[in-house]
């Protein structure tokens, strides 16, 4: 079984990060994987995303052109990826900032309003971590602990942040398991 | 607008200046420098004569912002090829934009050179004390203490060497007849800088030799600080290493109003 | 000991097996796709009492390091294309002056400036030296992070083993992507077999001096010339490096190296999974190229597809290697785009078919 | 603009909602306090800058002196003063 | 007017052709051995109220040259082998910003600072692009003084006709010979056809930028690229050109270029006398290099043999023009050595005999 | 020799400099200061710990007359191999010996930068307004109207530029403690340069920085004088240009007897 | 009929010149010249030599690995090019500096002792000029109006030599055809 | 070295006649004109330096001051002084 998953958004919106934290939850697992930013033109601003793949077998090409599930945290990056989907794949919205809806109508979308679901868990800034909560839960790609655990090898060494971040990732998955 | 009160329009878009988005940074100086840069060819009404060579840098794509010709240069070439584009047109405006690392690091031979013939150019340099472009290395101009991802603990003497002064370098050429260092953040400071970009251009125009204007410029990304504090750490920091003002002035030109 | 499996980036990973594999010095000049390198080296090799050096520019930089080869130093720079062009005359010193020291390139789009997404459009230029002269330097396309674990080892030996500069050739993609990795034991500078030609200071001993210019009219150069071609011609006997995945069955094997060979790996996938017979022939050393493998492998299979991410330039090896023993079909994609499994794909449909809708026949 | 905000302002700004990257440091220069910050993101995920049209008790309008604009980075307002 | 016939040395030939072809502007740093070619024109083209600086380095001449190629001047520089490595950088950036210009690389003995003996171990260098990224440069190697002028009128004209930089390739040798040459009326540079493309000021029009950098996420630089290499294959269709000497009879061809061609044309000369049927096919654009005229005359005289003052750098391009329709000999000899007619004559001998005695046969 | 009267010898061969017969042209300056060099180590007793690198430059063969380990550099290019050498070897003793186009040309920025980052080296300049080894071009440091080969009327500011002080650019960093210029041309001249050049050697000896000694030295084969001429023209004419003394001296070191 | 000259001698004796008076000679004679010098190392001091190939057809190589005429100007020049010059070869010696004598048997050895016959002619310095006379008058490679064509052309613009110089020449050719 | 000579000197030269390359800066550097130029070449065809050893009526002597070894540029003399 392989997975490719694009993260996309505006520079200060943590897309990279999201990427980390699954990328570790997966090492953490025993899962092979690859890690891929954009580290685009050589140019300031502009939107980041980042591609990561697993698998339990080795995995050739960490570029996915067909990516099975993309996470959009902002309009653009909706607009850039969704056509890329494999048929049938997994959007992930960022429903606090994107009003629109993907086109396409074989897609399966969930939007998750990172923003409101991040307050509740005690930060609005946790948006992040709302969201990759929310993606491992629908996908089961990672457990709750897993997710966990790749948050905190994601962050190394800042252990300040961790319980903050453990709220809103479980945020996340509730979210998806209790469907609000 | 208003039927009853006249407005005018006192501050606007410089023609020198193409409307397009720039890609720089919240706060950033580079795009301030530009706006100067073209009020100055407006005033001056030389923008269809102008030639301009962008840096490889945070500015490498100004020829999309600014609205004259422009040709590419290598990193910290500049100067050179500003060189060869002045002997080709002696009676066309040349001018080069360019950081510190390009200006001071890589093209250190090709700026003081350049300098020491007393090409007829003028150089705007961004001292940004840092490399934006590339994402926040050591620049040869990043401050004692000051950090960097070359530099993790803070820039120190003895592992980095000191922080370089090139325009106080520039100075003892001859050919070069004005170098003054102003700064960006603030509105006194940004009239001055204008106000010797003009004097620079002028020197050109008088076909006088060489001149540099050097300004301090905030670099909000990589000093990891909000705008408004990286715009306080030049006026309170920075210009402790670079003190604002003439460097060198030989134009004998009246001090203007 | 050998490190826990870690995940790290590709730029990192070379830093880290760097000081692992002894090295001490690092100079060098800023340039995307690889400041991460520099940028962890700044701090490690410090940490362990060792020199990093941002050099005013890649001319600067390639020169300390020739200083620090020469002083005994293992010793490594690194840069990307327009960088690297311009430290050519530094190599093409040391490789005169038979000095070592590890070269990175992480190749971008190119030609001038053109941008960092990844590319191989260097190859003629690391292969055939790019600076004066005839020499060589041995070049090294890692695949991915492990291996970049392995080849910067391998890097550092050669280069001691051969008194030569070494080139290790990547590009954006693979210094950006981060995998798990085990790194070796670090080894102990200290315990590496001591040089008895470097410059510490002649205590006890005769001068020595070293240097590439010979002047003399009984012809010293030429004679100097004959000796490095002799140690070339042992590095091409004795260093060709290969992979060859599933080429037994194959009857088109893929001829691609670093990022292009896992794009190639899945496409490879992709097509084996339709049921063609694809198999891929990866040369891991680009100098000495694995000649006499490939022609082997290309004589067996009968039709060979050459996937580079330039408009032609390893094909050139290739068909020194393969002549007329083979077909050979050619595709590249220049600098600037990140290229995908599926255009890969396409492209071996071409030539399974013996057409040039994507990619076209070379005639030998 | 509203009439009554005209009468008593010599100057007003407009500010490029889009070219703005929410610097803010207008915001800090203007000595009237004229400009605040937007709470809704523009296109490039920016807060930009606003002009505060209506002046509220006790606050000054904008004189059209332009600190704003020859600070902004962004080239992003023009100022209009009154004859 | 034609000029008559003058006793003059090849660097100063260059120089009187460069002005008379138009060329109003040269940049160039000091180097042995073609230190006369600017010395001539720091001269002359101040006479014609042009522009000679001696840049403070090689880097900042190639960029001066960049600038004036911008600006629409008919520029050129020169130098030899390591400062020919430091412009490479530059050269790449002109042949990615099509800017046109001529380089002179009049070569010398390395790797490193090597010596000033005739050598023509740049070929790699100039064919291939010794900078980074998918880019070729016209090369042109003459043969003597009058074939000096010739050639660097073609530079210009090639250089101008397809917007690149031209490299016009010769060595020590060929820059220090006097020979009686005969030169074309001169051009006004005026008169030359104008560009539309250049830089000099906005005035009536829009501005006009010209740059390298294509960071465009659209595959702006894929697609500048495939423009650059349908431009290198117009080149390579139209502008191959050679010589070729007594080859109808002959059993055995040289093929050598440069200097290497006129001591090979000597040894012809003491072979035919011999008796054997040698002749000589000599490449004249090494890029675009004459392949299908080389296959045909060594498909007919079934042997070649390559003759370089390198340890083997154009052989390959012999291989891939050849392959296995010839069998095919080499002898090299590595900068540093004024070489000799007598040299060659001992090779050919090798090579009618079939054996390795001197020079080596080439396993195709 | 003699039974009756005791001679000591006074002046002789010093251990630094090899045997061999050097290339240089008859009343070259390059071999005095070789000379100078050489007894500086001896006094020193350091020529066992030193490192040299010669330039590319008529002194490109160096490595023929010291007698102690050296490198050969690229063309300008000796401060960044010295640099390198001097991090791998903290306690050798590490100097450059480079003419005016090595080190004030191509070779500007590995200068200015390695005087910048105050590396522990000790600079030999040798200024001899020319360029040797080539032929007899212009070098940045030539002279206004002085002949070379590039320079056919004279020097002249307006096309070639003026002659560079790159002494006094790099008094301007930091990282420099010590830049004297002397001269090569009178039997005072030569003791002063010693000196100097031992001065120099110690400011490595204790730490304290980055230092260069500028040899004003006599070309007389490319100034087309003979030797005596080119003595007297370095005396009369070229210390105009470059005065003769201390640029910059933050030793501390007491002045030497 | 091809005939290769090599001149050779200290870096000051104008040895350099001698082959420019004979190319521009030849030139001026209509017949084809190639003029080689040694550029050698990149190193001040030492000799100096060139090579002068005459032929009425074209001339392939400029270099001389078998000289049909040696001159010698001094002893180094002597012992590096005697071993070169073709079997029953000319060899032409400064006898006002060299001593030895070439230890061949097969070659034709002319002494010409050009500071003594200089300073006849009326200026020491003229060695060179005595010495190119001699050769031309020997070898018949150019006539005495030859050479001092030749010599004009080499020394373009110089003219207050030309006549010292002639009277060298002269001296020279006399020397040979007088045989003192 | 002749006995009369050393009774009145107190210092003598010597140059090294193969290394000197006939500059004759030393000539004019000799306080008392103790050194002349050679008239026949050396190996390298310079004429070199000879140091006077006979010193004729009203001449000084050489005294060993080193002041030609110290402007030679081939390092071409050793200088030795009485005690
Ligand atoms: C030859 C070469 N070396 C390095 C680079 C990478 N590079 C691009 S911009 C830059 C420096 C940017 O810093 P600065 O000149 O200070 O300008 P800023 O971005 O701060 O405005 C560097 C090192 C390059 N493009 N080319
Ligand atoms: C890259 C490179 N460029 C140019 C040269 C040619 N070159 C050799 S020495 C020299 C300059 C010599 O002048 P200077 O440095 O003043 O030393 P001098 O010979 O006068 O002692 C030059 C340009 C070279 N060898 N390498
Ligand atoms: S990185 Fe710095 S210099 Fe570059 S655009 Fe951003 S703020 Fe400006
Ligand atoms: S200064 Fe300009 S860019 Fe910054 S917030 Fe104000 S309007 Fe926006
Ligand atoms: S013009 Fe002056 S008063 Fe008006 S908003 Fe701008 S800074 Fe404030
Ligand atoms: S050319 Fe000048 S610097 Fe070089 S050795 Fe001769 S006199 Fe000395």
């Amino acid at each position: 079984m392989i997975t490719r998953t694009i993260f996309a958004g505006f520079g200060g919106q943590g897309v990279l990060l999201m990427g980390y934290v699954l990328s570790h939850g997966a090492l953490h697992k025993g899962l092979n994987v690859t890690y891929f930013p954009s580290y685009g033109a050589e140019m300031r601003g502009g939107t980041a995303n980042c591609t990561v793949t697993l698998s339990d077998k080795k995995i050739a090409s960490p570029v996915a052109s067909r990516p099975d599930v993309v996470v959009a945290m902002n309009g653009p990056s909706l607009e850039k990826f969704e056509p890329t989907v494999v048929e049938n794949g997994l959007v992930f919205l960022n429903a606090s900032l994107i009003n629109e809806k993907p086109g396409r109508s074989d897609l399966q979308v969930i939007p998750v309003p990172v923003v409101e679901l991040a307050q509740e868990a005690g930060s609005a800034r946790g948006g992040n971590m709302v969201m990759i909560g929310a993606v491992c839960a629908k996908t089961g790609m990672l457990s709750l602990d897993e997710t966990v655990e790749g948050m905190k090898a994601a962050l190394k060494g800042k252990a300040k942040f961790f319980d903050q971040n453990r709220k809103a990732i479980e945020r996340g998955f509730t979210f998806i398991e209790e469907g609000k | 607008m208003s039927t009853q009160v006249a407005y005018k329009q006192v501050f606007g878009w410089p023609e020198s200046l193409k409307k397009n988005p720039t890609h720089y940074c919240p706060g950033c100086g580079h795009s301030i420098a530009h706006r100067l840069v073209a009020e100055c060819l407006d005033e001056l009404g030389i923008r269809e004569k102008t030639i301009g060579v962008p840096p490889v840098g945070c500015a490498v794509l100004a020829y999309n912002y600014f609205n004259f010709d422009m040709v590419e240069a290598p990193h910290g070439r500049a100067m050179a090829v500003a060189t060869g584009i002045k002997r080709v047109h002696p009676d066309k405006f040349v001018l080069t934009y360019q950081g510190d690392g390009d200006l001071a690091a890589i093209g250190t031979a090709e700026t003081i050179h350049a300098g020491n013939r007393g090409e007829r150019i003028s150089a705007i340099f961004i001292n940004n004390a840092i490399y934006g472009m590339t994402g926040g290395q050591m620049a040869p101009t990043t401050v004692l203490g000051q950090e960097a991802t070359t530099a993790p603990g803070g820039r120190d003497p003895r592992l980095h060497g000191s922080p370089i002064d090139i325009s106080r370098m520039l100075a003892v050429c001859d050919g070069v007849v004005y170098a003054e260092r102003c700064s960006l953040t603030s509105v006194k400071n940004i009239r001055k800088a204008k106000k010797a970009i003009m004097k620079s251009f002028r020197c050109q125009l008088d076909d006088l030799g060489f001149s540099i204007v050097e300004l301090l410029s905030p670099c909000p990304t990589n000093w990891k600080m909000p705008p408004k504090d990286a715009w306080a750490w030049i006026n309170n920091e920075m210009v402790k290493t670079y003190p604002l003002g003439v460097i060198k002035d030989i134009t004998g030109y009246e001090e203007a109003k | 000991m050998a490190s826990e499996k870690v995940l790290m980036r590709g730029s990192d990973v070379v830093g880290e097996a760097a000081v692992r594999a002894g090295c001490r010095y690092y100079f060098g000049y800023p340039i995307t796709p690889q400041n991460e390198l520099p940028e962890y080296l700044s701090k490690r090799i410090v940490e362990l009492g060792g020199t990093f050096i941002q050099g005013e520019s890649e001319i600067a930089s390639i020169n300390m390091v020739l200083g620090a080869s020469a002083a005994g130093g293992r010793v490594m720079t690194s840069s990307s294309s327009p960088g690297i062009a311009l430290k050519q005359e530094g190599i093409s010193y040391m490789a005169g002056m038979e000095l070592p020291a590890v070269v990175v390139n992480m190749m971008r789009g190119g030609p001038g400036l053109g941008n960092i997404a990844p590319s191989a459009a260097d190859y003629f230029q690391a292969t055939r030296g790019g600076g004066n002269g005839d020499y060589r330097t041995p070049v090294l396309a890692p695949t991915g992070c492990q291996e970049l674990v392995e080849m910067t080892f391998l890097a550092f030996d050669l280069a001691d083993k051969y008194r030569t500069p070494v080139m290790l050739l990547g590009d954006g993609l693979m210094g950006q992507v981060m995998e798990p990795v085990v790194f070796p034991d670090p080894l102990d500078p200290d315990s590496l077999p001591k040089k008895d030609w470097i410059l510490d200071g002649c205590e006890g001993r005769e001068p020595r001096t070293i240097f590439s210019m010979y002047l003399g009219q009984q012809g010293e150069l030429y004679q100097h010339n004959l000796r490095l071609q002799e140690k070339y011609d042992r590095i091409t006997e004795n260093e060709k490096r290969w992979e060859t995945i599933q080429t037994d069955d194959a009857d088109i094997v893929i001829v691609a190296y670093g990022t292009a060979a896992r794009i190639a790996e899945s496409a490879m996938e992709e097509l084996r999974s339709e049921g063609s017979a694809v198999g891929i022939f990866r040369p891991i050393t680009l100098w000495p190229f694995p000649l006499p493998a490939l022609r082997d492998v290309a004589t067996k299979a009968k039709k060979v597809a050459v996937f580079e991410l330039s408009l032609g330039q390893m094909v050139e090896d290739v068909i020194l290697s393969v002549g007329e023993r083979a077909e050979i079909y050619f595709y590249g994609i220049p600098g600037g785009l990140i290229p995908t499994p599926a255009d890969v794909v396409e492209f071996i449909h071409s030539a399974v078919r013996g057409d040039e809708k994507v990619g076209r026949r070379i005639e030998v | 603009m509203a009439e009554t905000a005209k009468r008593k302002i010599k100057g007003y700004i407009v500010i490029d909602k889009e070219r703005c990257k929410g610097c803010h440091i207008c915001i800090d220069f203007c000595p009237n306090q004229r400009i605040e910050a937007d709470e809704s993101l523009n296109k490039k995920g920016y807060f930009p800058a606003r002009f505060k049209e209506n002046i509220e008790e006790g606050e000054k309008g904008c004189i059209g002196c332009a600190q704003c604009a020859t600070v902004c980075p962004e080239v992003a307002i023009e100022v209009y003063r009154g004859k």
